[in-house]
């Protein structure tokens, strides 16, 4: 028996304003538990991609299908964003709270999570990322790799079981490197992620895909 | 908020022109070659942040925030208005030049009357203090800035007290609105940045 | 949001020396305001009108602008037509609309819509860039040069910000209603964009002094005068002059 | 005979306001032709360092002499700015012109370079970090590594013998990380870089420093 389709894009099209096509007649799908990698190089498309499945730029062409429905206005993708944890490539497109307790108590209120609760979840998704006694400290503040372990600690504090993250080990220590592949170890999860750490991909995904002139192609991991 | 073009008579454009003129000889004193990114990009924040929708009840109004300006930049706020209208003036057409003084008034100097006004308590020790004093300012910016834009209209001819009132009526919401998303914003500010709060960029 | 929708084009508008547009267009922006006849403003409209079909640019974009300054108008057409009193055409329950008052509405809306078109026409063709550099030539305070020169450039990467903090807000369940909660989050995020912008502001002239500024900008273009843009000054001058002398003897 | 000393940090303690001390007693040289680089957990303080090195935060305590001139003020760092090349941790941090080329041709104009002399080193600048064409582009419309990229190029275009380079690697493709590398290997060049990237610095440096709790100390690149 096949596993549940969660993102089915078909023929999808997209190029920038003023920009030639970038992504051609794209056909991708991510079935429950897949782990899939993406790499390539800069500029490639990676990120749009990302942001195309999470419907914050639209496709000129083509269908863009989530949960087994066709999502065309924002309205249909308000319930996507809310299964699918989002991992932007850059920290501070993610962080405006004013301190990291509330920047990680924001999602599980809009949830409608309160009280003891939240607490409990803050506590949990820090220590996941090793920020444990970070509570009270001010996002802006943060240095480059803590801000990314931040960033990752908000979207575990929704606990998506499908995730989307684009570089998630950048400017990461190696020992947070470890812990982001043992987060992913999680049985149930199924997750894209796109980044040009060979090693970290090769531990955590069982397919790594790639661009090439905006044609979706497999990647052959290199044996060093 | 501000007035159309071809609408108000000659002399009020005028009177508009020059007093902008005279705020922006003062505001201008008080910037220099250090500062002048400072208070470039905070307007740019601003300009940005005046594109933003809030929604009240059914509808939604667009936030103006000159009080947060004046309590941010203090007199400075008249040379960052006027170029900020003048930007619209080019990108966007809600004004154009015949206005560009008058409508810098009927922003800046309900802004520079908060920044008097209010400065003082949003810098309290007190987050209380600091929240009412911001809500003031957020509401009081709109209000002055409705009072005169009425006033020019009148001062334009009587013909124009029925357009004046229904203005003023219409801004009663936005007043209650931007005065608690300017409370918010300053709890925000004086918890992250408190410098910010101090009134004149350096 | 935050485009440039005119400043490209190749049309005989769009290769006048900048400055001199700038200056017609204040010139005609003047005349036009004072008018106060309405088949006066009929004229500063198709001068208008001229100056725009020229320009040739995008219908579509065109009209939205012209939209948006008419909802304003609209407002005035709800209110004025009856604040005038005068020979009756139309009365709604206690109202009256009178004739002076929809020709006083007529004229107002002709003007606004004029002084609109001058400016795209003339103004929006120029480019930001074009404008900074101009008034430079003008002589307008240096100061207000760089503040308008860095105004323009950053709201660009405040609005690219602004656009990414709302992505965010998407992807962590947030639906704006009219509820406490939304109006902080506003606070937060609007609370943010100035302290990135402060930040960043510092953060950029580290940046420009790590790459040896000094207080000049060095600009990578420079504009000339030629004859063709002086003879379109000449021809403007003439149109402007016309327009006063049809104001002035129609009283 | 020793080479020639160019950054010369004494006993230099740092904190951030209302945060305990980050940096003790840091003694620290680099002389002439020195490859170092610097690695460590996230937070221990490697950008604090350059950032003090730069001018751009002061030191509570110690002393920061740079081309054997002692550094205090504001101004003391003037030349030190021009003479270092630093690339920042973060790329948005760096990048503020409308265009690409405007982007490039900063630095150079305010050395007084001129006309064809500029378009020249844009040219060349740009082909060096691989983003030949991209002259007319917005900068903040790049993707992540291109962004890198980028203020990369706006560093090289200056032309500086001295480097201090945050993370230089981050998020860029596996072929760009080694012509960085190939661009490190001119000779002359004096250099720290910052990275958690270990084979990027096991290929270009010769010593690699990590902070223990504040205090510097040597790190051994493990071998594989
Ligand atoms: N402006 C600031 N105010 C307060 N604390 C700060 C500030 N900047 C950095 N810090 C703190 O100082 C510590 C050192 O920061 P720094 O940026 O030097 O770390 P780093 O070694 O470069 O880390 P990374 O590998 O994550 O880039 C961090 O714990 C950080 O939270
Ligand atoms: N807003 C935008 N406007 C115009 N072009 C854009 C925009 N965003 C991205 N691009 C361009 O589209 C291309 C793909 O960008 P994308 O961010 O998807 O690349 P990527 O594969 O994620 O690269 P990286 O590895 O550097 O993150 C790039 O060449 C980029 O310059
Ligand atoms: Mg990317
Ligand atoms: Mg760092």
């Amino acid at each position: 028996m096949e596993n549940r389709i969660i993102i089915d894009l078909k023929n999808v099209n997209f190029g920038y304003r003023e920009r030639p096509a970038l992504l051609k007649d794209l056909n991708f799908v991510l079935r429950q538990g897949d782990r899939v990698g993406m790499i390539g190089p800069n500029g490639c498309g990676k990120t749009t991609m990302l942001y195309l499945i999470m419907g914050l730029i639209k496709p000129n062409d083509g269908s863009v299908e989530i949960f087994g429905r066709r999502r065309v206005q924002e309205h249909d993708f308000v319930d996507v964003r809310e299964r699918i944890g989002f991992l932007f490539q850059n920290s501070d497109d993610q962080l405006f709270c004013p301190s990291v307790r509330e920047e990680i108590a924001f999602g599980p209120l809009n949830f409608g999570k309160r009280g003891k609760e939240v607490e409990a979840i803050i506590k949990r998704s820090l220590a996941r990322v090793g920020l444990d006694g970070f509570k009270n400290r001010v996002p802006y503040h943060l240095s480059g790799g803590e801000k990314r372990r931040l960033a990752m600690a908000t979207i575990l504090a929704m606990r998506p079981r499908v995730l989307l993250l684009d570089e998630p080990t950048l400017g990461l220590d190696l020992p947070t490197v470890q812990r982001i592949a043992e987060i992913l170890e999680e049985p149930g999860l199924s997750y894209v992620v796109v980044s040009q750490n060979i090693d970290f991909l090769k531990r955590t995904t069982t397919q790594v895909y790639t661009f090439e002139d905006g044609v979706l192609t497999p990647f052959r991991v290199p044996r060093k | 908020m501000h007035i159309s073009e071809g609408v108000v008579a000659a002399p009020v454009l005028v009177a508009g022109a020059a007093a902008a003129a005279a705020g922006c000889a003062v505001g201008l004193r008080k910037m220099d070659y250090q500062n002048t990114p400072k208070v470039a990009v905070l307007s740019s924040a601003f300009f940005v942040a005046s594109l933003v929708h809030i929604p009240i009840g059914p509808t939604s109004a667009h936030l103006v925030l000159n009080g947060l300006v004046g309590i941010l930049l203090g007199w400075i706020t008249f040379p960052a208005v006027l170029v900020g209208l003048l930007l619209q003036a080019i990108l966007f057409q809600f004004g154009g030049i015949t206005t560009l003084g008058v409508n810098t008034v009927v922003m800046a100097v309900p802004a520079i009357v908060c920044y008097l006004l209010y400065s003082r308590i949003i810098r309290s020790r007190y987050a209380a203090g600091a929240a009412i004093g911001g809500f003031f300012a957020g509401a009081t910016g709109i209000l002055l800035a409705v009072i005169l834009v009425a006033l020019s209209l009148l001062s334009t001819g009587e013909q124009f007290t029925n357009v004046a009132r229904l203005f003023l009526l219409a801004h009663v919401p936005v007043m209650v609105i931007e005065g608690i998303v300017t409370a918010f914003i300053i709890l925000f500010l004086r918890k992250i940045k408190p410098e910010l709060l101090g009134g004149d960029i350096r | 949001m935050i485009e440039e929708h005119f400043s490209e084009g190749n049309s005989v508008i769009h290769r006048i020396d900048p400055r001199i547009r700038i200056i017609c267009a204040i010139v005609y922006s003047a005349i036009i305001a004072v008018i106060g006849n309405l088949s006066v403003a009929f004229i500063g409209l198709g001068a208008a009108i001229v100056f725009i079909t020229l320009a040739q640019l995008d219908a579509m974009h065109l009209l939205r602008r012209l939209l948006v300054v008419n909802v304003f108008v609209l407002m005035f057409w709800l209110v004025l037509p009856f604040s005038f009193s005068g020979d009756t055409i139309l009365s709604v329950g206690p109202l009256n609309m009178t004739q002076q008052g929809v020709l006083y509405t007529l004229m107002l809306t002709l003007k606004c819509n004029a002084i609109i078109l001058i400016n795209v026409g003339l103004l929006s063709t120029c480019g930001m860039f074009n404008v900074v550099h101009a008034l430079n030539h003008l002589r307008v305070p240096n100061k207000l040069i760089h503040l308008l020169f860095f105004i323009f450039r950053f709201s660009h990467v405040m609005h690219y910000e602004y656009a990414r903090l709302t992505d965010t807000l998407k992807i962590r369940g947030f639906r704006p209603r009219t509820s406490m909660h939304t109006y902080r989050t506003y606070g937060s995020i609007i609370g943010t964009l100035l302290i990135r912008a402060y930040e960043r502001s510092e953060q950029i002239h580290r940046a420009m002094v790590c790459r040896g500024f000094k207080g000049k900008y060095w600009l990578l273009d420079h504009f000339v005068l030629r004859r063709s843009d002086v003879l379109a000054a000449t021809i403007m001058a003439a149109g402007a002059v016309i327009i006063i002398i049809l104001q002035w003897k129609t009283g």
